[in-house]
């Protein structure tokens, strides 16, 4: 039995590809925990991040700089009365928002945060990965054609035509990054996510940069139709607050509009680490060519330590700023503890073996950080489309520029090699 | 419990032909015919994957282009129903009698 | 990617597909038809992923599961009349129908366990099928031995996209 | 949407209902009164079809206080802060009209120093109802960032309000016969130093929308309005000169001492949504021009012009309309010699642009509905009274 759990260890692949159950369960447990955590810190970032862009301070009451918001805010919601209206579908109804979580979940299969830490590699990673994203819509459709009530039914119906037709075109994006894997000795491509970072890795270029400009078109076109993907702003319609009151989870209460919410923030790491994958070298780290060699291997492998002192630094900061007032002894405290805690992190993080084994894994995540910031920055940049307007983009501008992308890499991709 | 041989998932698939094809013979509703149509279909497929694990790839293919014809035949049967219910106000497929009206 | 446990879930996607099936056949709100539609799709999918189908099972997720029942939940939203739960859901002729179609059923059932050429089949070895390779070697058959089937294909679904929308539209 | 509510609605011939919505079957959906983009509890019975508005039918009444008949039931000056109630966003300009029209009737003129600082107030009014129409306009096509931009300058605003007279909102800044209060110390620098301070903020909104390609879509083009509609219906204020007619009552019957300042009347041509938003980002310019003028000519001298403690005008009746920042503001006053009025007959200027809802949204989207509601720029209080 030990030796079942300690074999693994040696091997290199992923857990699912060497059948290990005990650890594939494992790795579920962490990416599970991962995201949900993520989630939560993506939802006090947001929070902040907007009110500053907004001249506001955001949360601020409960805990350091609000940093407890995100629990408080968990407490209220499952202490709320989850509300199932009289009329609704009520069997529906109940299983609408689990959809979307799972649709959102089982993504994270196939996402590689480094060359082993995937719960599985599949041959058809992308293919997947963009089946069970768009498994999210049934979800959607079903809350709002459960809730038996207008405005849900009519977020419901945007929502469904609207990810249908971005989805045409982020496949067209995706297939132009498919073929771009294929331009090796052998020219075989290949679908699987680690398969088409490893290719970035022997073409030693990021995708995005690959045929300039077409690899950053594609990556532009894919970085547009994922934020319709997963119904945010500017493209927000199926929620628009001002047009729909909250579209197809206006009905929902509690519990259950948490779980929305949860998908709605797993389903946009999920689109983000998508593009971090196939455009900008997932697991990589930035300039591989130019700043190569051992010394450099060793320079960029302190990021991960310094970007937690960093972090550190800044809630020190916040510490020192604080108030003197015995009032706020509880959160200087508190604060003061969070920095501590990230300071020892990141001095945890410059020793060798875990330095080694998280490098992969903090570049993945700090390009999606990037992403997950843009959400945010939209949010506080644009309106929001009209449904005939986003349906133009979507058909007329995106679709045709991401089939000429696809066409002219192929073009390239044969006669250049 | 034995071992999985392809004549456990012939059987399944022959189940689900059957299914389907009781749903068409049998509902008013035409989505529900449509669906049923669907599980026919879906039936069809499981047997040629599950012949291609015994005799190569050229199973999957075929299985791909039946579910070309899925999307195919669901499209237009959904536009014939629109249309339907658009001038007759019902579902039911045996109020479909008469050619034109 | 080995399956492991195979038969534990062939038992359990096959039940599931099952009960989906009944369920679409017996269910009165076609919206619950659907989704019960949905899981057998699901459920077949894996089945799919067990038999060393990993493309048709990605195909059978994005294309039926995530756009074909889409398009089904849609149509039946814009159509949806709370009359049509009220009405007789079965036709006239059901017992006949249900008769026949139980009939072909088991005469497959039948012939399935007793028929010698099928015996030959449970006995024939499985192919080894490299699942690694297995999108190349898809993709390798449909643009080579089957590319002209497969340019008809496409031709079929631009006839079915202007057919629906010539019957959909209202004025066009 | 309930039976009773369709029952009296004429125009949209609601009798029919359907529990589809395809091809002849039309949604009808209640957007209101409990609904986040109609600025209060305003409700609009929309009958769509799909997406698209096939017709329109304003309830309105949810905030009828009877201000109007109110009004008969107390002397001029106890009725003077109800104005303010009217529309709250505006109260210095709703004051400033019932007060000019009681000093018309009365036949007092306020003092020249009353006047300056009636208009710098007025014109400051003008400037935070606007910016409190951009922001919550804005946010209504999803741009949510503006809204906190204008609300942080609008406060300096209201401090100037508050430390004139006390009060931010409800101002009740002018008596008749003048201003109660004489100014602050340092009211002439606080006013300066806030038209030093908005002017860039001015084009802060501008940078975040002008040039926005979303906005630009979403505005050019919506809600669409001829000159003959408006005059037809009544419309007046930015809406009006959004459509290419140049009518400001400060420069067409200048009243205060408007005819003393330099100041332009933007108009524009398409009677668009977009239009309208430049104009009134336009008036926001010119209000400012219109205050650095008035204090730095701000004369000495009596704030109160002398009027009877008791106020009992004349019989007769008078109608004395201002260019509140919406539009048109009308009192028609009709005295019968006692010292309360005999009727008070308000024309507010949001009342008579909601007319124009149903003209500018039919066949357009919902999310056009909401686009129109934001420009034209109503306030529930004033529609309902």
């Amino acid at each position: 039995m030990l030796n079942y759990v300690t074999s693994y260890l040696n091997s290199n692949v992923t857990p699912g590809q060497a059948g290990n159950v005990f650890w594939a369960f494992v790795y579920i447990m962490v990416v599970f925990a991962g995201i949900s955590l993520a989630v939560v810190a993506m939802n006090w970032l947001e929070r902040k991040a907007l009110a500053h862009m907004q001249v506001r301070l955001g949360p601020m009451r409960v805990g350091p700089h609000g940093l407890l918001q995100p629990i408080a805010d968990a407490i209220k919601l499952l202490l709320k009365e989850d509300i199932i209206p009289d009329r609704a579908d009520k069997a529906v109804f109940w299983a609408a928002p689990f959809m979307v979580v799972m649709a959102a979940f089982t993504t994270y299969i196939v996402v590689p945060f480094g060359p082993t830490h995937a719960i599985t590699d599949m041959n058809i990673g992308i293919l997947f990965m963009l089946g069970v994203s768009s498994l999210g819509v049934l979800g959607i459709v079903m809350a709002g054609w459960a809730s038996n009530s207008n405005y849900p039914l009519m977020g419901a119906l945007r929502s469904s035509a609207q990810m249908i037709s971005y989805e045409v075109a982020m496949g067209m994006a995706v297939v132009s990054a498919v073929v771009m894997t294929s331009l090796n000795d052998k020219g075989v491509g290949t679908l699987s996510m680690i398969g088409i970072v490893q290719a970035q890795q022997q073409q030693g270029i990021w995708f995005a940069f690959k045929f300039f400009p077409l690899g950053f078109v594609a990556l532009g076109i894919f970085a547009i139709a994922m934020v319709a993907e997963t119904n945010r702003a500017p493209f927000d319609l199926p929620e628009a607050e001002s047009e729909l009151t909250a579209g197809f989870h206006t009905e929902y209460s509690g519990f259950r509009w948490s779980l929305f919410m949860l998908g709605e923030y797993a389903a946009m790491i999920a689109v983000s680490s998508v593009a971090v994958t196939l455009w900008l070298g997932g697991w990589l780290r930035p300039f591989p060519n130019a700043l190569s060699g051992s010394g450099w291997d060793f320079v960029f492998s302190l990021f991960p330590g310094f970007t937690f002192l960093i972090l550190a630094g800044f809630a020190f900061l916040g510490v020192i700023r604080m108030p003197k007032h015995p009032y706020f002894k509880a959160e200087t405290l508190g604060l003061a503890g969070f920095a501590g805690a990230l300071g020892l992190i990141g001095l945890i993080l410059f020793i060798p073996p875990v330095r080694d084994r998280i490098e992969d894994i903090y570049w993945f995540i700090a390009k999606v950080a990037v992403f997950m910031y843009l959400y945010i920055w939209y949010r506080a940049t644009f309106p929001r489309y009209r449904f005939d307007q986003l349906m133009k983009v979507g058909w007329k501008v995106l679709l045709p520029t991401a089939i000429g992308v696809l066409i002219f890499t192929a073009v390239l991709g044969v006669t250049i090699k | 419990m034995p071992a999985i041989t392809p004549i456990h998932y012939l059987i399944l698939a022959a189940a689900l032909f059957a299914l389907g094809t009781i749903g068409v013979l049998t509902r008013r509703n035409v989505v529900i015919v449509l669906m049923s149509i669907e599980l026919i279909l879906n039936a069809v497929n499981l047997n040629l994957v599950a012949f291609s694990r015994l005799w190569g790839l050229q199973g999957q293919v075929f299985a791909i282009f039946v579910i070309t014809d899925a999307a195919a035949e669901a499209a237009w049967g959904l536009g014939i129903l629109i249309a339907f219910f658009r001038n007759r106000e019902t579902v039911n497929v045996d109020e479909v009698d008469l050619l034109k009206w | 990617m080995t399956p492991v446990a195979t038969s534990f879930f062939f038992y359990l996607l096959s039940g599931l597909a099952l009960l989906g099936g009944v369920l679409v056949i017996t269910r009165r709100n076609p919206v619950h038809s659907a989704l019960a539609l949905i899981l057998t799709l699901l459920a077949l999918a894996g089945i799919y992923l067990m038999l060393y189908a990993p493309f048709v099972a990605g195909v059978q997720i994005l294309l039926y599961a995530g756009g074909i029942m889409v398009l089904f939940l849609f149509v039946i939203m814009l159509v949806n009349i709370g009359r049509a739960e009220k009405e007789k859901q079965f036709n006239k002729q059901w017992i006949v129908s249900f008769v026949a179609a139980a009939v072909t059923g088991l005469l497959f059932v039948w012939i399935l366990t007793k028929s010698p050429l099928l015996r030959q089949i449970a006995q024939k070895a499985p192919m080894q099928l490299p699942e690694a390779s297995n999108t190349q070697d898809v993709g390798n058959l449909l643009y080579g031995q089957y590319m002209l089937s497969f340019e008809i294909a496409s031709l079929l679904l631009l006839v079915a996209i202007v057919g629906a929308v010539v019957m959909a539209k209202k004025r066009i | 949407m309930t039976a009773d509510a369709t029952k009296y609605l004429s125009h949209l011939e609601l009798g029919e209902r359907d529990e589809t919505f395809l091809d002849s079957n039309e949604l009808i959906i209640n957007m209101g009164p409990q609904h986040p983009a109609t600025h209060g509890v305003l409700r609009v019975i929309l009958k769509l079809d799909g997406e698209k508005v096939l017709g329109t039918e304003c309830v309105i009444g949810y905030l009828h206080r009877g201000v109007e008949k109110i009004a008969e039931h107390r002397t001029y000056t106890m009725f003077n802060p109800y104005v303010d109630r009217m529309d709250y966003v505006a109260a210095v300009s709703n004051g400033l009209g019932y007060c000019e029209a009681v000093e018309k009737l009365l036949n007092v003129q306020a003092p020249p120093r009353a006047n300056y600082v009636r208009v710098i107030l007025t014109e400051l009014n003008r400037i935070a109802s606007h910016q409190l129409w951009l922001g919550t306009h804005a946010l209504d096509i999803g741009a949510m960032t503006p809204l906190f931009y204008t609300f942080r300058d609008r406060e300096e605003i209201l401090k100037i309000f508050e430390k004139y007279c006390g009060a931010r909102l409800t101002t009740h800044a002018f008596r008749i016969g003048g201003c109660l209060y004489e100014t602050y110390d340092g009211f002439e620098r606080d006013v300066k130093k806030f038209v030093d301070f908005v002017t860039p903020k001015i084009d802060e909104y501008e940078e975040l929308l002008t040039t926005n390609r979303i906005w630009v879509e979403r505005t050019k083009g919506v809600g669409y309005i001829s000159a003959k509609d408006c005059i037809a219906l009544g419309v007046t204020g930015p809406v009006l000169r959004a459509s290419g007619v140049k009518w400001d009552i400060r420069k067409a019957q200048p009243y205060a001492n408007y005819s003393e300042f330099d100041f332009e009347i933007p108009t524009g041509q398409n009677g668009d949504t977009y239009d309208r938003y430049l104009v009134r980002l336009v008036e926001m310019r010119q209000s400012l021009r219109i205050i650095s003028q008035a204090v730095e000519r701000i004369p000495e001298g009596p704030i109160m012009a002398k009027v009877p403690k008791v106020i009992k005008p004349p019989v007769g009746e008078i109608y004395h309309s201002i260019e509140a920042p919406k539009g048109e503001l009308g009192y028609f006053i009709v005295s019968d010699g006692s010292t309360q009025p005999y009727r008070i007959r308000v024309r507010p200027p949001s009342f008579v642009n909601l007319q124009a809802l149903d003209l500018m949204v039919r066949g357009a989207l919902v999310a056009d509905v909401i686009a129109v509601i934001g420009t034209l720029d109503i306030v529930l209080g004033e529609v309902d009274r």
